[in-house]
């Protein structure tokens, strides 16, 4: 099962290190919409991608084939992790084969406290953070433990879904829009987060309209245009390139 | 025309076409064929089809346009039964003012039941209707009998004063449901070779008004109001914040579709003079909730389609018998004859129930969106060239 | 006296203090801004003003009238409409019927109960639904099932849904959160635009400080339920103390 | 005095009926989502378990008994169970005559298996549909299942009495005597109910499975199977009906219609005790079946004609205005 | 008139049960009517042709046209029975509609025939108003009804359980329930017992304990059961769970009685069904010429003994049948006319008149009780007594059937 897919025709693949995660000509519908159109990617262990691209460009569509869940639909392609091929699997095997994901609208579970929340990520393993060090992270969360996760302010609840992807033992960390509807003082928080756990290993792909601030954290990034790849590169690079930023992402 | 565009339009000339010329299409074989027992195009059954299509139609509007789904609209139905047969007792046998009654009390009923019911939504309000029908059928049962007569259903009799009529006719019979002199019995039979189709009065002046009521439906569906409906099942929040309260409007579909019922309930007793209690239990509101199911909920025709097929199965499924079976088959060798209407037998005459359930379950599992659902899958095989070249163009979203 | 007059408003969650003394007047014809850490009691606020939550203590008055003890969508008809942080619209629905139906409310609160003349004859509401969706640059997307769009695209939809009832107070709720940057632009913009046009005052909750500094006449900052500060953005983008608790970095 | 503490009696009997198979429900209905036509289908197959199991045992050999003649005037078959042959008169009818309790070891397997068959083979694919699809696909089901057992036993109602020694009655308090079998089957309801809150409560499953309803696409990022969780669930409200239809047997004879019969009066109890929670709708039961005993009495019914056939109606109407959410209702949950 | 047969068959409709609680009742009374047409046809053994007192018919259909038969479902509820028996008469041209099982259904099913033009010959049904105050000039009952059951029973009971008695009524909630009722009550409180008290039950209970508690404490010494089918195994049953038949009230052994038995329901009431009286309109352990001959065909037809349901309905055909030929037309007024007055005998039970004023036959009623030790699994009734049909004979004008008027015969179109 350790065939890798061949790369050597991205140009922007030209690093030797392997990739931990790799995203090979997916292309991805809901229902009848072809919305993710062979796109291709590598992220290696321990770096920080940034996803970007305009409003509907396909970046929440990419996370979700990703994550296996079962609205996209991958028709064809093939996701790896670590030597695990995702394709292959349902989101819940996915998750346990060390994919995290933190959805766009968070998707805290109605009728259960902020504390069962967490719990409920802890149920199958492998099991990550403890709790006591989320709440740490987060006291706001250790503040609101039994209030009901869904009567959390915007801020809180972000900052909860954030929590729930870190409570499980996690390989690689996807992130759709972290940053929305948290206040600046928190987003500094959060980045130094992500930089903390990046520097323990973890893997991240973060999409974010704030481009700036994602693509000062990413080591490089992926923008996205009507479903199509249209630049793979280093981060910095987009950040310095005026003509890039305009092109892809009107800034 | 008549104010539809021209989807609507066809759809509408369709149906009149079809509801026309129920007689022929509905009588497809020869009526001494052993294949005869399944024609449906006698008064009675072709009577049934329409009426039960109004009931649902209305039941559509409100379920299929607000999603509010009331298990109790048979008590509506058996509302309006009772009073036209009580305007049959008292007034005369003409059929207008009994129907006209049974829709004015019919909305009466749907305005007070669903003013109470329409404080909660989802299965809250289901069970709320529910309830209201289920006691109204309790007392029609038994508390009520003095109204109803029970069990055995209101009739008319000999000796009902009919102050506008006459108590009976002239050879001591009981004077027949007519429209200003039309008797809702009367048929003409007309035999072409070896074929036999009846034309009903009471037929036409039930399809009449099937035309009329499916017309306005579309109307409704249309309209600001059936969008307004539309949005109060997608998003009441939003709604409520839009500066709409939403209660007038589903109160006002609660009604309508009340009213519907009530006309139905009118019909059915505008054909045959009886109300019987059974009419309003849960499983008559039940029936009218998978007729509309099995259609298709939310389209103009499916409550239609719904209601032929469950009556159809009703009234030509449950009259096949053994004997029947053995006719069909007897060309077979004997043991092989058995073997098949032994395996057939469990499907029709005291089966037929079996039947509707195997058609119920294989609907909804293959054709999600209900039968028209599968006539849009048939419309899209034969256009498949057309869908083709469509496919081919399919783009992103955005 | 301001259009919106927020008296010692409290609110209380159980043992939490969402809101206390919170006291609030916006002039007509302004556009203010609510900041504050998450969980400040911003949304708690706005919800108090649009009769999703009744306040234990104090009093609100929108032009000289008190909102306490009306019905949500009897505060719109005062001229009140809102922007969610989530998008509330009819999933349902096209984009063009979402922006009929604000139309067929009537402000005056009456029924219309046309149930027979369709839809398509009411032709300047619908032209009118048109010129408002090309404002928010969504003409080309309004026969689109709205449920199945990206979800800057609802939020667009969402505030035009809101503006083409022409209130007389405008309340959002992060409006651009999760939009482009581009769009957060055309959305500043806009807002710019109809502010001058129309009689329109606007409170705004935002986290995203190059949108409130472009708009805000004022800002009230909020922290633990009650007012910080209030004052002029200026003033403001130098406050020390809401430097430290909320700005962080982005200052 | 008596004639009251007798309607409570009768009242907690009724309500453990109501509460076992509400109980059921509300695992699929008001737990998993799915609106459950089929449920009364279920409960009436854990009664017909109860008559297969005594037709299993009664099996018998016949012999021919010259001196008697059967209708037609032929010498009368006599039948001779295989198990009286087998072991004896003595444990041979000792087991036929328990054959009823002894069902519950045929309705555990059965019942398992017909929920997990049910759940992977239909249900599953009707979670994401529209409940109106579900109702459709599971009253087919349900009509279904009924017509196949009239077709194979009959529609008129088939005995099942109780064990010899657990049919009498018992005196509670002198002067008041009450049938031993509803006592049995009062303690036997408290069992299973008591079982199954034990189950939900102590493990997290119960939690998962609420979490799985109301997002089942987070649920699965985080890595829990939820499907088999949902599947067990359905295997455990189908156990739950099938064994409140066996033990009701000796209650009231089993016929093909008994689950129809009680499907909407389970609906309105689940409901009634608040959609989603399970000591709801065990409180529900309970009290709708003593609000009817009580309505049952000649006291009551001279009083307002008629009530005794509309009082679950009528509570159930007053309960669902004065509480949004019935008795406990979970905020949310299909609404 | 209505469906006049025209070609060399003539159709029969045959509306049973074949859904509901009846649908066992309604399969037997299936059985039934094809014997009966297998019979009319010339096939089998002639069955009770042989032993019928008329000896118009010969075996070779109906005046020379063979019996052709259409089967419908009533579903026991008067708005499908209705629809049913309309499809009959519309579509398959039925000249005579004949079944139902409950009283409900067949007024509902007759006043339609009497408005179609065709002979309805009912099936079960045993309440006073099917001949009373709903009786039709185009319906006929063969069956036996409530007040004739009051009447063969009352002297039974006295001699069985004397006549100081306190009777508790329990009675199902609809017109045949009341009837019932009201004849039961008066024949008994003729001979001395009291009625202390009658409870209606809802036709959709299925658990009778909360009726049955207050009969322990309420003095009476005797429980009436006016219940049918599924209600009546469940009230019966759960009477006997409460103990009631081991109880002594007043110094007398409790007893419960049924007035209204078949063996179908017997069977269904199992062990508890034993020693409890009441009254059938026919039992297939008779010994006289017709029944023997009847359960003999139907017994070799379908290997056990027919019901009563399925009896009444054979010779309600036969009786059909037998009128047109005496009558030598299917014209329904001829018909009415040859059945009405009409006297015969070797149908089972005895010599039976159709009484003209209200279309009610007039027979001997049986008294019977679940028999103690049963022989096989049909074995489950013994006729106590047979009560001669002038005890249970009363005038047409008898208040529990006054109120309707037969009308005139109607042929239809
Ligand atoms: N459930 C759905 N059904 C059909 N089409 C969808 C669905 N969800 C999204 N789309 C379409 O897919 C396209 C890509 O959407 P996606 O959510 O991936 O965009 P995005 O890049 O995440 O945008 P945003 O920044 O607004 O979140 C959009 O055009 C959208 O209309
Ligand atoms: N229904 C509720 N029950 C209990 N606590 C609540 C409820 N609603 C809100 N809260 C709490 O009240 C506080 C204020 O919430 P609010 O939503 O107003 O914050 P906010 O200022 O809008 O924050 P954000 O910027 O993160 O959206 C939060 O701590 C929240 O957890
Ligand atoms: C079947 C009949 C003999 C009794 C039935 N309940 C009736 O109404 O007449
Ligand atoms: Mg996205
Ligand atoms: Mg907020």
């Amino acid at each position: 099962m350790n065939v890798r897919p061949d790369f050597s025709k991205h140009a922007n693949h030209a690093e030797t290190a392997p990739a931990f995660l790799s995203v090979w000509d997916m292309h991805s519908y809901y229902g009848e919409s072809y919305i993710v159109q062979g796109i291709s990617f590598n992220v290696h262990e321990g770096e920080i991608l940034a996803l970007l691209g305009r409003n509907g460009a396909g970046k929440t569509t990419t996370l979700r084939s990703i994550a296996r869940l079962d609205n996209p639909q991958v028709m064809k392609g093939e996701i790896w992790l670590d030597h695990q091929p995702l394709h292959t699997m349902r989101s819940h095997q996915a998750a346990v084969a060390g994919l995290g994901l933190v959805p766009e609208d968070r998707r805290i579970i109605p009728g259960l406290t902020v504390e069962e929340n967490l719990q409920l990520a802890q149920i199958a393993p492998p099991i990550g953070w403890s709790l006591d060090r989320l709440y740490e992270l987060f006291p706001r969360l250790g503040e609101r433990r039994r209030q009901e996760g869904v009567t959390l302010s915007g801020g809180e609840q972000q900052m909860l879904a954030i929590a729930r992807a870190l409570a499980r033992d996690i390989k690689v960390l996807l992130l759709d829009e972290p940053y929305e509807g948290l206040a600046p003082v928190i987003v500094d928080e959060i980045e130094k987060t992500l930089r903390h756990i990046k520097e323990q290993g973890m893997t991240t792909i973060i999409v974010e309209q704030n481009a700036v601030r994602a693509l000062q954290l990413a080591d490089r990034a992926v923008i996205l245009d009507t479903g199509s790849i249209v630049y793979d590169g280093s981060a910095a690079e987009v950040l310095e390139n005026e003509s890039l930023r305009a092109e892809y992402l009107a800034i | 025309m008549f104010g539809l565009d021209k989807k609507d339009g066809t759809l509408l000339i369709i149906v009149a076409i079809l509801t026309m010329c129920a007689p022929f299409i509905l009588n497809p074989f020869p009526a001494d064929s052993a294949m005869a027992q399944f024609n449906a195009g006698y008064p009675d059954l072709m009577q049934r089809f329409v009426i039960f299509g109004i009931f649902a139609i209305g039941f559509n509007i409100l379920f299929g346009l607000t999603g509010y789904l009331s298990f109790g609209h048979a008590a509506f139905l058996g509302v309006g039964s009772y009073s036209a047969v009580w305007m049959f007792k008292l007034l005369s046998m003409n059929i207008l003012p009994a129907i006209i009654l049974s829709v004015i009390i019919a909305g009466l009923f749907a305005l007070v039941i669903g003013f109470v019911s329409l404080r909660r939504s989802g299965i809250y309000f289901s069970i709320l209707t529910l309830a209201f029908a289920q006691m109204s059928f309790a007392l029609a049962y038994s508390v009520l009998t003095p109204i109803t007569n029970g069990e055995t259903g209101l009739q008319v009799t000999l000796d009902d004063p009919r102050i506008l009529g006459m108590s009976a006719t002239a050879d001591g019979s009981i004077p027949v449901t007519n429209l200003f002199g039309l008797e809702m019995r009367a048929a003409y039979d007309m035999a072409v070779g070896p074929w036999s189709f009846t034309f009903s009065a009471g037929y036409y002046v039930c399809a009449v008004i099937l035309l009329i009521a499916f017309y306005l439906s579309i109307r409704i569906f249309r309209s600001p109001f059936g969008m307004m409906l539309r949005a109060i099942k997608s998003n009441q929040t939003r709604m409520n914040y839009t500066g709409l309260n939403p209660k007038p409007y589903t109160l006002a579909a609660f009604v309508i579709s009340g009213m519907y019922a009530g006309l139905a309930g009118g019909l059915l007793a505008a054909m045959d003079p009886l109300a019987g209690a059974e009419r309003m239990q849960w499983t008559a509101s039940g029936e009218v909730v998978l007729m509309t199911i099995l259609g298709g909920a939310g389209t103009l025709i499916g409550p239609v389609l719904g209601a032929g097929m469950i009556k159809y199965f009703e009234n030509i499924f449950s009259k096949i018998n053994e004997a029947t079976l053995h006719g069909w088959f007897d060309f077979l060798p004997e043991p092989l004859e058995n073997a098949t209407v032994w395996v057939l037998e469990h499907f029709v005459g005291a089966g037929w129930h079996l039947t509707l359930g195997v058609i119920f379950m294989l609907v909804v599992i293959f054709l999600p969106g209900g039968l028209v659902e599968g006539g849009q899958r048939i419309g899209r095989l034969f256009g498949r060239k057309k869908a083709a070249t469509k496919a081919a163009e399919t783009k992103p979203a955005e | 006296m301001g259009i919106l007059e927020v008296k010692d408003v409290g609110k209380r969650f159980g043992g939490l203090k969402a809101l206390s003394d919170v006291n609030l007047s916006v002039a007509e014809n302004t556009c203010h801004a609510i900041i504050g850490p998450n969980g400040a009691g911003k949304s708690t606020l706005l919800n108090c003003l649009v009769g999703k939550l009744i306040p234990d203590t104090g009093s609100v008055m929108f032009d000289g009238q008190s909102v306490l003890g009306r019905s949500p969508h009897e505060i719109n008809q005062m001229g009140i409409s809102r922007v969610f942080q989530t998008p509330e619209i009819f999933g349902d629905l096209t984009v063009m019927e979402n922006m009929m139906i604000p139309l067929f409310a009537r402000r005056d609160g009456s029924y219309r109960l046309h149930a027979i003349e369709s839809v398509a004859s009411e032709k300047d509401l619908t032209q009118q639904a048109e010129q408002m969706l090309d404002e928010v640059n969504m003409l080309d997307k309004r026969h689109m099932h709205s449920a199945s769009m990206s979800r800057g695209d609802k939020r667009r939809l969402e505030m035009a849904m809101c503006l083409i009832q022409r209130p007389k107070l405008l309340l959002l709720d992060e409006p651009t959160a999760g939009m482009a940057r581009a769009d957060t632009n055309n959305t500043i913009d806009l807002l710019k635009q109809i502010k001058e046009e129309r009689d329109i005052t606007i409170a705004i909750i935002e986290h995203d400080m190059h949108v409130v500094f472009s708009l805000a006449d004022r800002i009230t900052v909020l922290a633990q339920g009650t007012p910080l500060v209030e004052d002029t953005p200026e003033n403001i983008k130098g406050h020390p103390k809401v430097k430290e608790a909320y700005l962080g970095e982005a200052a | 005095m008596d004639a009251i503490l007798l309607q409570i009696l009768n009242g907690l009997d009724k309500g453990s009926a109501y509460a076992l198979i509400a109980l059921g429900l509300t695992l699929i209905f008001g737990t998993l989502g799915v609106v459950n036509f089929a449920h009364g289908a279920l409960f009436m197959i854990g009664a017909f378990c109860a008559v297969t199991m005594q037709r299993l045992f009664g099996l018998s050999f016949e012999t021919v008994d010259p001196d008697k003649t059967d209708f037609l005037g032929n010498p009368l078959k006599v039948k001779t169970p295989y198990l009286e042959s087998w072991f004896g008169p003595e444990v041979g009818g000792a087991l036929i005559d328990w054959s009823v309790p002894l069902a519950i070891l045929l309705a555990i397997p059965v019942m398992l298996i017909i929920g997990y068959v049910m759940e992977r083979g239909l249900i599953k694919h009707f979670y994401k549909r529209p409940h109106a699809d579900q109702i459709l696909v599971t009253f087919g089901l349900a009509i279904v299942l009924q017509e196949l057992i009239k077709h194979y036993y009959g529609a008129n109602p088939i005995q099942t009495p109780a064990p010899e020694a657990l049919a009498g009655v018992a005196q509670l308090l002198p002067g008041v005597v009450y049938p031993i079998w509803r006592i049995v089957y009062f303690c036997f309801a408290v069992l299973i109910i008591g079982a199954v809150f034990a189950f939900l409560q102590f493990t997290t499953f119960g939690m998962v499975v609420r979490a799985g309803m109301a997002d089942r696409e987070t649920v699965g990022l985080l890595g829990i199977d939820i499907d088999k969780r949902f599947t067990l669930m359905f295997g455990m409200a189908a156990a739950v009906a099938g064994l409140a239809g066996v033990m009701y047997g000796p209650i009231n004879a089993p016929n093909y219609h008994m689950g129809m019969d009680f499907l909407v009066l389970s609906f309105v109890v689940v409901v009634v005790g608040g959609m989603g929670s399970l000591p709801g709708a065990v409180a529900a039961g309970f009290l709708l079946g003593i609000l009817e005993s009580f309505a049952s009495t000649t006291w009551a019914t001279t009083t307002i004609p008629g009530i005794n056939q509309i009082i679950i109606y009528l509570v159930a109407i007053i309960i669902l205005l004065t509480r949004p959410r019935g008795l406990m209702g979970r905020k949310g949950v299909m609404e | 008139f209505t469906n006049e047969p025209t070609g060399d068959t003539v159709t029969l409709g045959f509306n049973v049960p074949q859904t509901g609680p009846y649908a066992d009742e309604g399969a037997d009374e299936l059985r039934a009517y094809e014997l009966a047409v297998e019979h009319l046809n010339g096939g089998g053994d002639g069955g009770m042709l042989n032993t019928f007192s008329s000896k118009a018919l010969e075996g070779s259909g109906i005046l020379g046209k063979k019996v052709e038969y259409v089967t419908g479902d009533t579903q026991t509820k008067s708005d499908a029975a209705r629809a049913s028996a309309k499809s009959m008469i519309e579509k398959d041209g039925a000249i005579m509609i004949t079944g139902g099982s409950s009283s409900g259904v067949a007024v509902a099913v007759q006043g339609l025939c009497q408005e179609a033009g065709v002979i309805f010959m009912a099936g079960l049904t045993h309440s006073n108003d099917t001949t009373g105050k709903d009786k039709k000039a185009n319906g006929f009952r063969h069956f036996f009804n409530a007040y004739m059951s009051a009447a063969a029973l009352a002297p039974v009971l006295k001699n069985l359980y004397g006549e100081d008695r306190k009777a508790y009524h329990l009675t199902a909630d609809y017109t045949w329930g009341w009837t019932q009722q009201e004849s039961i009550a008066a024949a008994t409180e003729a001979m001395g017992w009291e009625t202390v008290e009658n409870v209606l039950t809802p036709l959709a209970a299925t658990d009778f304990s909360s009726y049955i508690a207050p009969v322990l404490n309420s003095g009476a010494d005797v429980l009436v059961l006016n219940h049918y089918g599924g209600n009546m195994v469940n009230s019966l049953t759960n009477a006997v769970q409460f103990g009631l038949r081991n109880k002594e009230v007043n110094g007398k052994n409790f007893e419960i009685v049924v007035p209204l038995f078949s063996r179908l329901m017997a069977r269904g009431a199992g062990e508890n069904i034993k020693g409890i009286v009441g009254s059938t309109n026919w039992h297939w352990s008779l010994q006289d010429e017709g029944s023997k001959a009847f359960v003999k065909s139907f017994g070799t037809k379908y290997g056990f003994p027919p019901s009563q349901a399925a009896h009444t309905c054979y010779v309600q055909t036969l009786l059909y049948a037998d009128a047109v030929q005496r009558a030598g037309s299917f014209n329904p007024c001829d018909v009415a006319a040859a059945l009405e007055g009409f006297e015969f005998d070797g149908m089972g039970n005895g010599p039976t008149l159709y009484r003209a004023a209200d279309h009610q036959c007039f027979k001997d009623v049986l008294v019977v009780k679940g028999k103690e030790n049963p022989t096989s699994e049909f074995d489950l009734l013994e006729v106590v007594e047979v009560t001669p049909a002038a005890q249970v004979t009363y005038p047409p004008d008898h208040p529990m059937f006054a109120g309707g008027q037969l009308g005139s015969c109607n042929p239809g179109a």
